[in-house]
């Protein structure tokens, strides 16, 4: 038949809790790609005619009912061409069976998770973008036992961890990681989510003597433990905090002070082509990307439109396409494994301004990690 | 110096009042006779501006007519309700409802003036000023509502079955008050079932059934006419 | 130690305090259960943060500016939504029931509202964030600033309504609406003046904690819920009980977080909350509206 | 004639308040008794602690010879006591006929269906409320409340009735059909705990009355000595009352 | 049993049958919709099993609810699938005999923030055990159990709902709840036994929901406390049943259903307006049909003749 357009849907979380989540990683890269797409004369085929994208978009209100209902809305009501991944872990787990059902290929981006490995046998067509927690855990014990060689720090860490999926993915990887490198955890406790007093745990933490302290937190629990941990002149020579630490908001609300702390993800400052993107998003969405999940989501809508370029519109080949193809995006050639991406900054770190990737420390573009980072500055 | 006229009220279909039109001088004591379901309470209600009549209804009170006023502007133009059922604010004690009473314009100045008149009619309330008053007894909220209704220093009194649950000692004392605070110069419009009580220290009264006024006497007079002694003095028991 | 968490833990407490007290006027006295409550604080918080980083107007100062719109906001509310509904409900069950489903849809409205004007991201900015030494503890600022809010606010209000006859007057109408008018009270509009003075301490609310807590244009119900959690636990309509139950929460809150484990700070707090109903059932100052 | 209540130093405390002391009486079956006294002398107290709605504080409750005291009310409803309350408590939501048909079902015969209603229609009209049975509870005048009360308690079919001031703010003529009915009830063999402050009722209808005052007992006996105690002349009926 | 109620049960079957061909006739998305809208139905009805007649407004909802999806979460891979809806039933049933036990002094606003504030303690005490005991928290649920498996299910249970609630409506207890909602002191001087009673209606609309929970978990695959106890559903149930009428049988399911579908065609429609639009029509429904749903159809039928 004669298209017009190609469709793509997404159901995403607009409201509820994890509205705020999947509003700066997800949702601006979204749309900022469908802007660059159309803006470009939409999505090129094999025949290299080019197809306007239209958008289906629904709010699963941070709900799995909702996020399962309109997926299987946009797969057999909306017959929609391609369906984007949802936010979450949870989500993304919740909506693979139907991505499966329906033959959708699943770039899921913002969901950590060590279980990937089987997902992608149960569900082929399923990518898993994010890593898993044993791969931040391990990067950042490796950090931490060089620079307990080096004597830049002790070999203790005080770690707290927000009782949720992703806090404690990476705490209980983290617990044999820092083992195995021979780091001591002397404090380490999980807190629930909406906690907005760390006070005592700060406390708890800066009497404990370790060095280092980790926190694998949500994104208002990460600003919180920084201005708290100002407030009780808490200063740890390696802090690390979890998400939220690569949002533009927390460099620009902590300035200067932010220089030194450390948490998930990162970006090669070298790469010019990620300049370039952070700068279009900044101006088409008015908010920059995290230095996170951002430039994967982004770079995993390139790869889908370099696939369909490739293969067209036919799901089953442009899955295989992206299973198996080398692709040219934002972060540089990038390739799957065994339908995941590897490639990825395991730790990052704030200096000059910028979340820069430090870990893996043997990837190309990697910089030097700063330790003992500066102390709080008034 | 209080007129009703061409007052009717309907609840939904009931029709309970029917053009009903009444006076009561100043400083007069006016009874109105009843029986049960006769309209007697709707009418104290509709004067005090609980309930809104039907239209064409007109309620003079000293000179202004205040049918349409919602209630609170009526108590603030000198007509109080002490109503059936009490009305007190259970959860409030003796004293905070005694000083509610006083909470109008009208009374502010003159609050500790009628507290002490309130304490001397009923001095049990004195010693209970702290007590909440929905664990008073019945006979105990009876007498709070009453003082009440006294603090807020009305020209017209309105009582709708003041007796109810009162211990005869009480009645007597009650009616002894409501006799002294006659002298003072208010007026009180009094719906009562001790008729032989409410007459002795009344003016006047009404006669009422099913919702229109069927006749009116002075006291005395109605105290002698034959068909209200048998309904309502029963000399029966 | 004990008293780094005896401190810390009152100032917690403070802020939860200071967000319930707005709480208890608007249900205890106008007899709203309003769930769009915490919109309210998180539409504060936004015009804190406009303030401050817009046009570099600093939050305390910001409070003169939300707290009168708090107020008359409030006012709006219940005037224009609330005020039919109190008019035709036969019964406080009823007025209850109504007043749930209209707040339900005026959390949405605002809660679209803000969404659309702040989009969905959390928004955080630091004001005040030093350390002030309380006792050898050191005390952020901008907490210890909500703090002291929540004290003058809440003593405040405690006499107004105690030791005042107006405030007396706001108590019956609380307790029976009915009888209120029969002294004189003008029930519409007591009702909507504490209808709006929960709205001004909502706006104070969100002033204060936008200076230390991050927000997102969705998380009002949160704050509506903890809100209500204290102002149960107070006792309906008691703002002595909201302070002191908000403080308690605090500390319980850091207690459970310094002597046992942070894990279990809400399981506690929970915990305690029901405890309490279960001993009162009517909450710990619940008899009196006072 | 046979023992039905007892009750032996009852006693309940309300925080400092004893609202009621030490009181100790007993009701013979098919007795008519009025329980009098001044206002808050602890009354009302007595027939919530025999109706199971507070717990004694003290003493000892018994009917029939069994210990009623500290039963919830649901029991003792079931043993055959009923009551109506001072303040009315009508069931507003529900129709004049459903209130009595509450009674018949959760009462001793646990009647349902066409047989209550039928039950119901017959103790309505016996209080006078034929042809008020589909109407809302709520739209009736309080002493119409009152009577549906009554017919409630007795749907009970209880052996032990209380009644707390039912006859208060009946006119004369209202107050004539009143009394009859409780003497009615008397005939039936049902004993009346009778509390009042209408002196004419108590006269018509209590051979026996007992007075408290502050929560003690201060006389019992024949109603004609009983009103003729100085101490209940001066603590209850006054000077002016004789 | 009259005619009249024949006719009805056996109109009501035909309708049931009706419901369950469905998926033989339409698509995917259809089936997923009724899921969605009689899991709702069926929430609401059972929380106006309890909460319509007594009048106390209930919160805990999605306690149960999550009880019974997170047994299923633990569970199915132990179990045969119907040992574990039982399990589940009986964990909800223990529970609730222990919440309702604990709430019976409460009344109004205490309970229903009670029973928030026990939902919210519930969610708080399974993440500390699964953080500190199990030392995970997501659960993975992969049951071969097809959407349609799930449909006919939640048929299934929303037909013994009704059934249950009609049952209740017709007998004394019936008319006892009403009592109970209206005065409990006269209830109970009418020889009624509320805390029984009471007790017994909260664990059967418990036990209904924590079905509920317990059927719908499989179609999220992975669940934890943020997902299966989110206030949310408590709040949905409620507003639904009220706007229907919570006192009447067919109440909650004329409020969940158009309810729901107004939320489905909102989100599928405005979904960057979504909560203003929905706000409002929620505030105008209110104000347009002020005794619910239910109570508008009756009168305008009423005034047709028809009651
Ligand atoms: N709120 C109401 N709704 C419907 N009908 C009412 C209402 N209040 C009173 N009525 C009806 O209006 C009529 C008059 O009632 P009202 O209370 O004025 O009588 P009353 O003379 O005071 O009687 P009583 O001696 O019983 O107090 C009665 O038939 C009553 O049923
Ligand atoms: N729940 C309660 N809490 C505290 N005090 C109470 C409570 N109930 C009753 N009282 C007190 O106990 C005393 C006796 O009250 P009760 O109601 O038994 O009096 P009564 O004899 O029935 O009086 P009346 O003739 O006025 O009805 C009163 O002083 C009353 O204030
Ligand atoms: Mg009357
Ligand atoms: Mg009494």
């Amino acid at each position: 038949q004669d298209r017009t357009s190609v469709k793509i849907g997404y159901a995403i979380s607009k409201t509820g809790p994890n509205a705020g989540g999947a509003g700066i990683t997800t949702l601006p890269n979204y749309q900022l790609w469908v802007k660059d797409v159309n803006d470009a004369g939409g999505l090129e085929l094999p025949d290299g005619k080019k197809l306007p994208i239209e958008v289906i978009e629904y709010d699963d209100r941070s709900t799995s009912e909702e996020l399962v209902r309109a997926v299987e809305r946009l797969a057999t009501q909306d017959e929609a061409d391609f369906i984007l991944a949802p936010w979450g872990t949870g989500f993304n787990l919740a909506a693979a069976p139907l991505f499966d059902r329906y033959g959708y290929p699943q770039l899921a981006v913002s969901s950590v998770t060590d279980k990937a490995p089987d997902f992608v046998k149960r569900w082929t067509k399923s990518f898993w973008m994010l890593g898993g927690g044993h791969d931040y855990a391990g990067a950042l014990a490796g950090i931490i036992k060089k620079a307990a060689a080096d004597g830049t720090l002790n070999n203790k860490v005080a770690m707290v961890s927000v009782a949720d999926g992703f806090g404690i993915d990476l705490v209980t990887a983290a617990r044999p990681a820092f083992e195995a490198a021979g780091i001591e955890v002397v404090y380490d406790k999980t807190y629930p989510i909406g906690t907005s007093d760390f006070t005592p745990m700060i406390n708890e933490a800066k009497a404990s003597g370790a060095d280092s302290f980790v926190a694998f937190s949500y994104p208002p629990d990460t600003f919180a433990l920084t201005q708290q941990s100002q407030v009780a002149d808490f200063n740890p020579k390696l802090l690390y905090l979890g998400v939220g630490t690569g949002f533009p908001i927390y460099g620009k609300n902590n300035g200067d002070n932010a220089t030194g702390i450390m948490s998930l993800g990162g970006i090669d400052p070298a790469n010019a082509e990620n300049a370039a993107y952070r700068k279009r998003h900044e101006e088409v969405t008015g908010q920059g990307p995290d230095y996170w999940g951002s430039v994967i989501t982004y770079a995993s809508l390139q790869m889908l439109q370099e696939a369909i370029k490739r293969k067209g519109l036919d799901r089953e080949a442009v899955s295989a396409e992206l299973s198996t193809g080398t692709f040219q995006t934002v972060l540089g050639e990038t390739k799957m494994e065994d339908n995941q991406l590897r490639t990825l900054w395991w730790t990052g770190q704030w200096q000059n301004g910028q979340f820069v990737g430090i870990a893996p420390a043997d990837r190309a573009g990697a910089s030097q990690p700063i330790l003992p980072r500066q102390g709080w500055k008034k | 110096m209080f007129e009703i006229r061409d007052l009717s009220l309907h609840y939904g279909q009931h029709l309970a009042l029917d053009h009903v039109a009444a006076t009561v001088g100043k400083g007069e004591t006016v009874v109105i006779l009843g029986a049960n379901g006769a309209g007697k309470s709707s009418l104290l209600k509709a004067a005090a501006g609980l309930v809104k009549p039907d239209p064409g209804a007109s309620i003079r009170f000293a000179g202004a007519d205040i049918v349409s006023r919602p209630a609170h502007l009526v108590l603030e133009a000198g007509i109080a309700l002490v109503p059936e059922g009490r009305g007190v604010f259970g959860d409030l004690t003796v004293e905070e409802n005694l000083a509610l009473g006083a909470y109008a314009k009208r009374a502010r100045a003159h609050g500790k003036t009628s507290r002490d008149l309130v304490y001397s009619l009923f001095p049990k309330l004195a010693d209970r000023r702290k007590q909440f008053v929905n664990t008073m007894s019945g006979g105990e909220q009876q007498m709070v509502a009453i003082g009440r209704a006294l603090m807020s220093k009305p020209d017209l009194l309105m009582l709708d079955e003041p007796s109810l649950g009162l211990a005869p000692v009480v009645v007597g004392e009650l009616f002894a008050a409501l006799g002294r605070v006659r002298e003072s110069g208010l007026a009180l419009l009094i719906v009562e079932q001790n008729v032989r009580m409410s007459l002795s220290i009344a003016d006047r009264g009404y006669l009422m059934e099913a919702g229109r006024i069927v006749g009116e006497n002075t006291a005395t007079a109605l105290m002698n006419d034959d068909a209200v002694k048998r309904a309502f003095l029963g000399a029966t028991v | 130690m004990l008293v780094t968490a005896v401190l810390s833990g009152l100032v917690l407490g403070g802020t939860y305090a200071l967000l319930a007290m707005g709480l208890t006027l608007q249900y205890g006295i106008a007899r709203i259960m309003n769930l769009a409550y915490g919109e309210t604080i998180i539409a504060a918080a936004f015009l804190a943060y406009v303030l401050f980083t817009g046009s570099s107007v600093n939050p305390v100062l910001g409070l003169l500016a939300a707290v009168p719109l708090g107020f008359a906001f409030g006012y709006f509310v219940y005037g224009l939504m609330m005020r039919p509904l109190v008019r035709r409900a036969r019964s406080r069950e009823n007025l209850e029931i109504d007043s749930i489903l209209a707040t339900f849809g005026l959390l949405f409205v605002l809660q679209g509202v803000m969404l659309v004007l702040f989009g969905s991201n959390y928004t955080s900015y630091s004001y005040l964030n030093v350390g002030v030494n309380v006792l050898g503890t050191n005390i952020a600022a901008n907490r210890l600033l909500a703090f002291l809010l929540a004290i003058v606010l809440g003593g405040g209000l405690y006499l107004l309504l105690t030791r005042t006859l107006w405030g007396t007057a706001l108590r019956a109408v609380a307790v029976s609406p009915g009888s209120a008018p029969l002294v004189g009270i003008d029930v519409d509009r007591a009702a909507r003046f504490a209808f709006a003075i929960g709205g001004a301490l909502a706006a104070a609310g969100g002033v204060a904690i936008s200076m230390y807590q991050t927000f997102t244009a969705t998380a009002g119900v949160v704050f509506t819920m903890k809100a209500l959690i204290v102002v149960i636990m107070g006792g309906v309509g008691n703002v002595l009980g909201a302070l002191l139950s908000g403080l308690m929460l605090g500390l319980v809150e850091t207690f459970v977080a310094t002597y046992l484990d942070p894990g279990l700070t809400l399981a506690a707090t929970y915990l305690i909350f029901l405890a309490i109903l279960l001993w009162r059932p009517a909450g710990l100052f619940g008899r009196a509206a006072r | 004639m046979s023992e039905l209540l007892a009750l032996t130093g009852l006693t309940k405390r309300f925080g400092g308040l004893t609202a009621v002391n030490a009181v100790s009486f007993s009701l013979e079956r098919g007795e008519v008794v009025g329980l009098l006294g001044p206002n808050g002398s602890g009354k009302t107290t007595v027939l919530n602690m025999i109706s199971g709605f507070l717990p004694p504080t003290g003493g000892r409750i018994t009917l029939n010879g069994d210990a009623i005291s500290g039963l919830g009310p649901n029991h003792i409803a079931k043993m055959g006591v009923a009551r109506t309350f001072q303040l009315v408590r009508a069931l507003p939501s529900l129709t004049v006929a459903e209130n009595v048909i509450a009674a018949l079902a959760f009462g001793r015969q646990k009647l349902w269906d066409a047989v209550a209603r039928d039950a119901a229609l017959h103790h309505l009209s016996a209080v006078g409320l034929a042809g008020r049975a589909d109407q809302p509870a709520g739209s009736l005048t309080y002493i119409d409340q009152k009577r549906m009360e009554l017919a409630r308690a007795l749907a009970a079919e209880p052996e032990l009735l209380l009644l707390d001031e039912w006859l208060a703010g009946l006119n004369p003529t209202e107050l004539k059909t009143g009394i009859d009915l409780i003497l009615s009830l008397k005939d039936r063999g049902i004993t009346v705990l009778l509390v009042e402050h209408v002196m004419d009722a108590i006269r018509a209808l209590c051979g026996r009355s007992i007075v408290m005052n502050a929560g003690r007992k201060i006389a019992d006996g024949p109603t004609a000595e009983t009103l003729k105690d100085p101490e209940v002349v001066r603590a209850y009926l006054g000077d002016g009352h004789v | 049993m009259t005619a009249r109620t024949l006719l009805g049960l056996a109109f009501a079957g035909l309708v049931l049958i009706a419901l369950a061909a469905l998926p033989f006739f339409a698509g995917p998305y259809a089936v997923t919709l009724m899921i969605g809208m009689t899991g709702y139905v069926v929430l609401a009805t059972a929380w106006g099993l309890f909460s319509g007649p007594t009048r106390y407004v209930s919160l805990a909802t999605v306690a149960f609810f999550g009880i019974g999806a997170y047994t299923v979460g633990v569970l199915s891979e132990t179990l045969p699938y119907p040992l574990v809806l039982l399990v589940a039933a009986l964990i909800g049933l223990a529970v609730a005999l222990v919440v309702g036990l604990s709430t019976l002094r409460l009344a109004g606003v205490y309970f229903v923030i009670f029973t928030f504030g026990l939902a919210e303690l519930i969610r708080q005490v399974v993440t500390w055990y699964e953080v500190n005991v199990t030392g995970t928290l997501g659960r993975y649920i992969f049951l071969p159990v097809t959407p349609e498996g799930i449909y006919w299910q939640l048929l299934a249970l929303a037909a013994a709902t009704f059934l249950i609630s009609w049952g209740i409506g017709r007998t004394r207890w019936g008319l006892a709840l009403k009592v109970i909602g209206d005065d409990e002191v006269v209830a109970s001087h009418c020889g009624i036994d509320i805390t029984r009673l009471k007790l017994a209606l909260f664990a059967t609309s418990a036990v209904i929901i924590t079905l509920v929970g317990a059927i719908q978990a499989p179609r999220w695959t992975y669940i934890e406390p943020s997902i299966v106890f989110n206030p949310t559903i408590s709040f949905l149930t409620l507003i639904m049943a009220l706007l229907g009428g919570a006192d009447r049988l067919w109440g909650p399911l004329l409020g969940a259903i158009p309810l729901f579908l107004l939320f489905e065609w909102l989100s599928a429609n405005f979904p960057n307006h979504y909560p203003i639009i929905l706000g409002l029509v929620f505030i105008a429904i209110v104000f347009l049909l002020p005794k619910g749903v239910l109570a508008a159809l009756e009168s305008r039928l009423g005034k047709g003749g028809a009651k």
